[in-house]
């Protein structure tokens, strides 16, 4: 065989240059077998880095390429493209990571080197073995899945819909809005959450792209970019959607209790009905009610039924059922959100141990204007706060919980501080380790908070106490900390601690993240493509991210997240077409014994036998070339394009060739 | 505590940090955020001349002579409060030894000197007997560090020996050879 | 001088490769005695493979892929582990101490996992010491890749066709 | 159930009425405690002030003793506790610091592989025996009695479950804020556990020899809060928590003017009264807080 092959060796200006001898490593592979041309330069990846390549093609000096440079995760794309410009085919081209994979990783420059040129051998003798693959090409069906109806979900529905696409939207709960929905006002402009959430609500419950399925969950998510079969579970709501016209007369009725009415102040915070039968708040998109079966005595005895009585419809169904709902989707975009965290593990602060302990959550639904406590910010007996103290990083910044920074506690602790000054008479103390007001207008809101005559004490909360030690102690919350910027010890006694618990990924996201095949990281968020260039996109093509399932975020930065995911689809759905992987699994059917093996392997149920001839067959629309078939064959009759065991033997040769 | 006005980075020892940093407690020691939950947590907090949060302060800035001289490091009781709190899971009551051990071993024990001269007394007795006498111990200690308080040790004392509680003769285990082989070992090895 | 043992990994694209990666985008250090193949799949991973590694004169070969439940096929890692099992027993056959394959799960955000396990790996493969029986191995194993490798030279020329 | 029973030395002398206690009790529960023969001081955390590896090394050699019984090793003491597991954890988790404690052992004729498990008699008596089985054998109620719990530190840090100082959580079983097994032990007894909040603060016993006022401060805090939830008594589980407590009651008072009456009895002891043993038999008579009227009548109710 005699191909002519030419090897790039990438500077990467110093990442890679700084620790391997380019020198010595250009003069190794100018001795290694077919290979006719070597060139060196300090950005492969830029724009005369490519036309070297493509211009080599197009002078037929070479027939297959190998750039050596970072890893083919960032990469491959940009060199194959270069091949097909130049006229050649995109898989007799290989790469050799001496980045990602060695130069960024060792510290010896000599045994880096060797490395390099290990892996530049490996690739040389891969590729001469490659064999051109032609493209293929799918639709792309123009519909999208939209998971999740927090305000991430909604922007990106939106956005899609007023783009003339058709939408799928569905949402857990029986109402959109997420979290955005329970507050009252938005840091740092103070506008009211309501006012500014509820109107997108609407409008994503009357528009006519976008079908709204609330109360329903994902159920599984199969194929691939462009053609995703959905299956969805349409909880029962026992209320017909058709006939209910949002009255509210059943919940006036109800005598099941959801929230419990008895208790304290706290216990019973909620923003819609306490009732069984409820809407979660009164802005709900759509405007229906649900019935909780947990508390509805209807379903605990059989014995009431008050709201079917008293609904002048007839929307209650008592004996409705899940539904299953199949779509055909392009694009998925996940918007999952997040939950925040439970602060009952860490005893020392006594959340659930003392009354006036509260999270963020609570004290958010509290001071919303729509709450049952009208707004007011009240002590578990009813009476009103003098003092309040706010604890920064409750579950976050800390190894035995989050490890992560949740990002917006530190902007609603000061939300928090100005609404209580603005609202009534008490001390607020905030107690943060470090301040990050890093938005826009953030800095100037702190400004703005530090003239509000708040008590700013730097230190991480150690523990509340109910124990006192001095006279103004006795019946109040003591909270021990150290003043670190003081540098003492102070016990500073208060009326109500808020924890600013942090945010996590919400737990429905693992088992959806899995069912789209995305990757979850250690803090338990999605992995993006790329973390700087790729934040919206994941690593299976077509199903994108946008909000808290990808980190904590605030709400402008949501909203961007959301409208960049909306427009990487919007622009995969202007495409039409879109080029899905060629390298799948081929059978020889001169080799293939029938054994039928490989059809149960297949996880995807790409591989059928064929009774006629005896032998089995890859149906190629349904491969993702994954190559368990290949591996498994014991009549070697199956081989995976593009790593086929010559492949794969001359890469191993190449590596161990030193 | 030293008094300067200005600090000049000729006075200060940076190689202290990482010094602490070898020994198996001192791991994650750089990672520190000055959080003062260990301060915050201490229940000698308040009664050190820095609390904790301090110390990992000074260390790194390689105030060397400020820390071992502290009387923080003794006030030290081993409750490991700091230690389970601590977001970044320093292992704080471990350091705490380790700067003991320094400061012992350069003789700027001084704020410690009662528990350096316990510590060591405890030591030897172990190294003995193979175990702690407790009347020997107080007796020993008492006599080396404090001689004049020994009335005020005395009525505790009484109330152990009244009630049954205070043994007169030490108990030698058997095989105090083997014990003592071990630890001529570790002297051979070194400490880590 | 120290014996500086060669060992080959084979990653999966998704999972591990992306964690090997991640090692190297936050620059953590590790021994350099690792070169990897990347293949799409742990499943995609015969114990030819590592035979043919073994033979070509690795001492050592590891084999990562996605954590149990993560497989991007779904369960590919779970045939990685049945092969890796089964290589297990038989590799004593040939004289090749068990230890010398290792199979681990590395997740897309291991990076620091994937350097720790190299490091622990290279030097476990060093006090193993180099694969002394190099020659017998060769010998025994001659007729399995004589007969593999015309196998695939065979379905080469027919793909190539 | 029989376990390698390593008492330590508090319980071999200051604290004879624990053991006593034990003695009394443990055989009703089918615990059969064996002792380690020839068991060597922990070293507790006064060695370790002044060598660390040495400290190690004689708390290593009695897990390398207690091995060849593949036995867990139960003490009844928090300080040994603490001691041993730090021991088995550090020999786990550093190897540079095993291999030296292994060379160490090995002049001694010794050898150890960090395959054991320490417990602490609490532990026992709550997860292999059980709560039902302690409310079984608690046949003369103790109906009235207020009862707080105190654990102290050592019991509870830092060995306890998802705490990143220990590398494996199985040998801790509970919270090192608000653990609450003993609570539940209490009311197995049908006494009252009293909720306060200082159960697992310190009480300054190993600074009570340098830094006597400090310590007695601490121990201010804690009986006052006993006090104020109207505990009758405090139990504990560790010698040195029960002598500091018991001991050094009315120097408390002397210092601060306060007038502390509060016996402070092992948690064996307060089985053994569940159970209608004599007070003598449990060692009850050798605190030296002796035990208050109202104690006394409603153990004579029981």
């Amino acid at each position: 065989m005699s191909e002519r092959i030419g090897v790039y060796v990438c500077h990467c200006g110093t990442n890679i240059a700084g620790k391997v001898d380019i020198d010595k490593v250009v003069e190794f592979a100018k001795g290694l077998d077919d290979v006719t041309l070597v060139r060196e330069y300090k950005f492969m990846c830029s724009d005369p880095g490519q036309s070297l390549i493509q211009k080599d093609i197009e002078d037929g000096l070479i027939n297959r390429v190998v750039v050596a440079s970072c890893s083919p995760l960032m990469h491959e794309k940009t060199f194959r493209n270069v091949c097909t410009r130049g006229g050649l085919n995109e898989y007799l081209f290989a790469m050799a990571n001496i980045r990602e994979q060695c130069s960024w990783v060792h510290v010896d420059e000599a045994q880096t080197t060797e490395k390099a040129k290990d892996l530049i051998e490996a690739s040389v003798r891969r590729v001469a073995l490659q064999v051109p693959l032609t493209k293929r090409e799918v639709p792309i069906n123009p519909q999208t899945l939209v998971i999740g109806g927090g305000i991430a979900g909604i922007q990106a529905a939106l956005d899609l819909a007023d783009a003339g696409k058709k939408v799928i939207l569905i949402e857990k709960e029986p109402s959109i809005g997420g979290h955005m929905a329970k507050f009252d006002k938005t840091f740092p402009t103070l506008d009211c959450s309501a006012c500014i959430l509820t109107p997108k609500m609407v409008s994503v419950g009357q528009h006519e792209n976008i079908e709204l399925l609330s109360w329903s969950e994902v159920e599984d998510i199969s194929g691939y970019v462009g053609n995703f079969n959905i299956k969805i579970r349409k909880k029962a709501r026992y209320v017909d959607a058709e006939l209910c016209n949002g009255c509210g007369a059943c919940w006036e009725k109800c005598p099941g209790t959801r929230v419990p009415r008895k208790g304290n102040v706290h216990e019973k915070l909620s923003l819609g009905p306490t009732t069984s039968i409820y809407m979660p708040f009164m802005q709900a998109v759509p405007a229906i009610p649900v019935i909780d079966t947990e508390t509805c005595i209807r379903f605990k005895n059989g014995k009431c039924g008050i709201c079917a009585a008293v609904c002048e419809r007839n929307a209650i169904k008592y004996d409705m059922e899940d539904e299953i709902v199949e779509f055909e989707v392009g694009n998925i975009i996940l918007a999952t959100g997040f939950q925040t965290f439970d602060p009952e593990p860490v005893k020392r602060y006594g959340y659930g141990r003392f009354d006036n302990v509260m999270t963020a959550i609570e004290f958010e639904i509290m001071n919303c204007a729509s709450g049952n406590t009208g707004g007011k910010i009240l002590m578990a007996d009813g009476k009103e706060p003098k003092s309040i103290g706010i604890v920064h990083c409750v579950g976050s910044r800390d190894k035995h919980y989050n490890e992560y920074c949740s990002r917006v506690c530190c902007m609603y602790a000061l939300k928090y501080s100005h609404l209580i000054k603005e609202k009534i008479d008490a001390e607020v103390y905030e107690f943060y380790i470090d301040l990050r007001c890093f938005g826009k207008g953030y800095e100037e809101f702190y400004d703005r908070l530090l003239g509000e005559d708040v008590r700013f004490v730097r230190g991480k909360v150690a523990e509340v106490t109910e124990v006192p030690i001095e006279e103004a102690e006795k019946g109040k919350l003591v909270v021990e900390v150290e003043d670190t910027l003081v540098g003492m010890v102070r016990r500073i006694p208060l009326d109500m601690v808020v924890l600013c618990t942090g945010l996590e990924a919400h737990e429905s996201l693992p088992d959806v993240a899995g069912l789209c095949s995305v990757s979850i990281g250690k803090d338990g968020f999605v992995i993006e493509k790329h973390p700087k260039l790729g934040p919206v996109a994941t690593a299976t093509d077509g199903v994108f991210i946008a909000g808290c399932c990808q980190s904590p975020k605030d709400i402008p930065d949501t909203v961007a997240q959301a409208s960049a995911a909306s427009s990487a689809v919007l622009s995969m759905i202007t495409r039409e077409k879109i080029e899905i992987e060629s390298a799948t699994a081929s059978v020889d059917e001169d080799k293939c014994s029938g054994c039928k093996l490989c059809n149960s392997l297949c996880p995807y149920l790409a591989i059928k036998y064929d009774e006629e001839k005896g032998v089995s067959v890859v149906n190629e629309a349904l491969c993702k070339g994954c190559g368990t078939c290949a591996a498994g064959c014991p009549s070697n009759a199956i081989s995976a394009k593009h790593f086929e065991d010559r492949q794969i033997f001359a890469e191993i040769k190449g590596i161990l060739s030193a | 505590m030293l008094e300067r006005e200005v600090v000049y980075e000729s006075v200060l020892d940076h190689d202290f940090l990482d010094e602490i940093y070898s020994l198996p407690g001192g791991h994650e020691i750089k990672k520190c955020i000055q959080c003062g939950t260990c301060s915050g947590s201490c229940p000698q907090g308040a009664v050190m001349d820095y609390a904790p949060r301090k110390i990992f302060s000074l260390i790194r800035a390689g105030f060397r002579d400020e820390v071992l001289e502290s009387n923080t490091i003794w006030y030290c009781s081993s409750c490991y409060t700091c230690a389970v709190r601590c977001p970044k899971e320093i292992k704080i009551t471990d350091v705490m030894y380790a700067l003991k051990r320094i400061a012992i071993k350069e003789g700027k024990a001084k704020a410690g000197r009662k528990a350096a001269v316990l510590s060591k007394t405890f030591m030897n007795m172990v190294n003995k007997y193979g175990r702690n006498h407790e009347t020997e111990l107080m007796t020993r200690y008492i006599l080396t560090a404090d001689p004049f308080s020994a009335f005020n040790f005395m009525p505790q004392g009484w109330r152990l020996f009244s009630n049954g509680r205070l043994p007169i003769m030490p108990h030698k285990i058997k095989n105090i050879e083997q014990l003592r082989k071990i630890l001529k070992k570790v002297e051979e090895l070194g400490e880590i | 001088m120290t014996f500086e043992p060669k060992i080959v990994g084979f990653l999966c694209n998704w999972c591990s490769y992306t964690g090997a990666d991640l090692a190297g985008t936050a620059r953590i250090k590790y021994a350099p005695n690792i070169r990897s193949v990347r293949v799409m799949c742990s499943g995609r991973i015969e114990p030819t493979f590592i035979i043919k590694a073994l033979f070509e004169g690795a001492d050592g070969v590891l084999i990562a892929g996605c954590h149990p439940g993560d497989c991007h096929y779904q369960e590919g890692n779970y045939k990685a582990l049945r092969r890796h099992r089964l290589l297990q027993r038989i590799l004593p056959e040939y004289g090749v101490e068990p230890e010398r394959v290792r199979l681990e799960w590395i997740a897309a955000s291991e990076g620091e996992r994937f350097a720790t396990i190299v490091n622990e790996f290279t030097e476990q493969i060093r006090e193993l010491g180099p694969l002394g029986v190099k020659e017998s191995l060769a010998e025994a194993m001659k007729d399995d890749i004589d007969h593999h490798e015309e196998h695939i030279e065979e379905s080469g020329a027919a793909n190539e066709a | 159930m029989k376990y390698t029973y390593y008492p330590g030395c508090s319980v071999k002398a200051t604290a004879n009425l624990y053991q006593e206690s034990i003695d009394s009790v443990m055989p009703s529960f089918g615990v059969e405690l064996e002792e380690l023969e020839d068991w060597n001081c922990c070293g507790a955390t006064a060695y370790m002030s002044v060598k660390e590896l040495m400290s190690f090394a004689i708390s290593a050699r009695n897990l390398a003793m207690a091995e060849k019984f593949h036995r867990d090793v139960v003490t009844p003491c928090s300080a040994c506790y603490l001691v041993l597991n730090k021991t088995n954890h550090y020999f786990n988790d550093y190897p540079d610091m095993r291999k030296k404690l292994g060379i160490a052992l090995e002049a001694g004729g010794l050898s150890y592989s960090g395959n054991i498990r320490v417990r602490h008699l609490l532990d026992v008596m709550v997860n292999d025996v059980g709560f039902e089985k302690i409310s079984e054998a608690a046949t003369s109620k103790l109906e009235g009695l207020n009862i707080a719990p105190y654990y102290g530190c050592q019991i509870v840090r830092p060995f306890y479950y998802g705490c990143g100082a220990c590398s494996d959580s199985e040998d801790a079983f509970d919270d090192p804020d608000d653990p609450i097994c003993m609570d539940r032990l209490i009311e197995a007894t049908g006494a009252t556990s009293v909720k306060y909040s200082m159960k697992t603060k310190c009480c300054g016993s190993s600074l009570m020899g340098t830094e006597e006022k400090q310590a007695l401060k601490l121990c201010r805090g804690l009986l006052a809060d006993a006090e104020n939830n109207g505990a009758h008594c405090i139990v504990t589980i560790c010698p040195l928590c029960q002598m500091n407590l018991d001991i050094y009651q009315p120097k408390v008072n002397s210092l601060f003017g306060t007038k502390f009456n509060i016996p402070v009895i092992y948690f064996t002891q307060l089985i053994g009264l569940a159970m209608g043993k004599k007070p003598e038999e449990l060692g009850l008579n050798k605190l030296a807080v002796k035990m208050t009227e109202p104690m006394k009548q409603i153990l004579q109710g029981a």
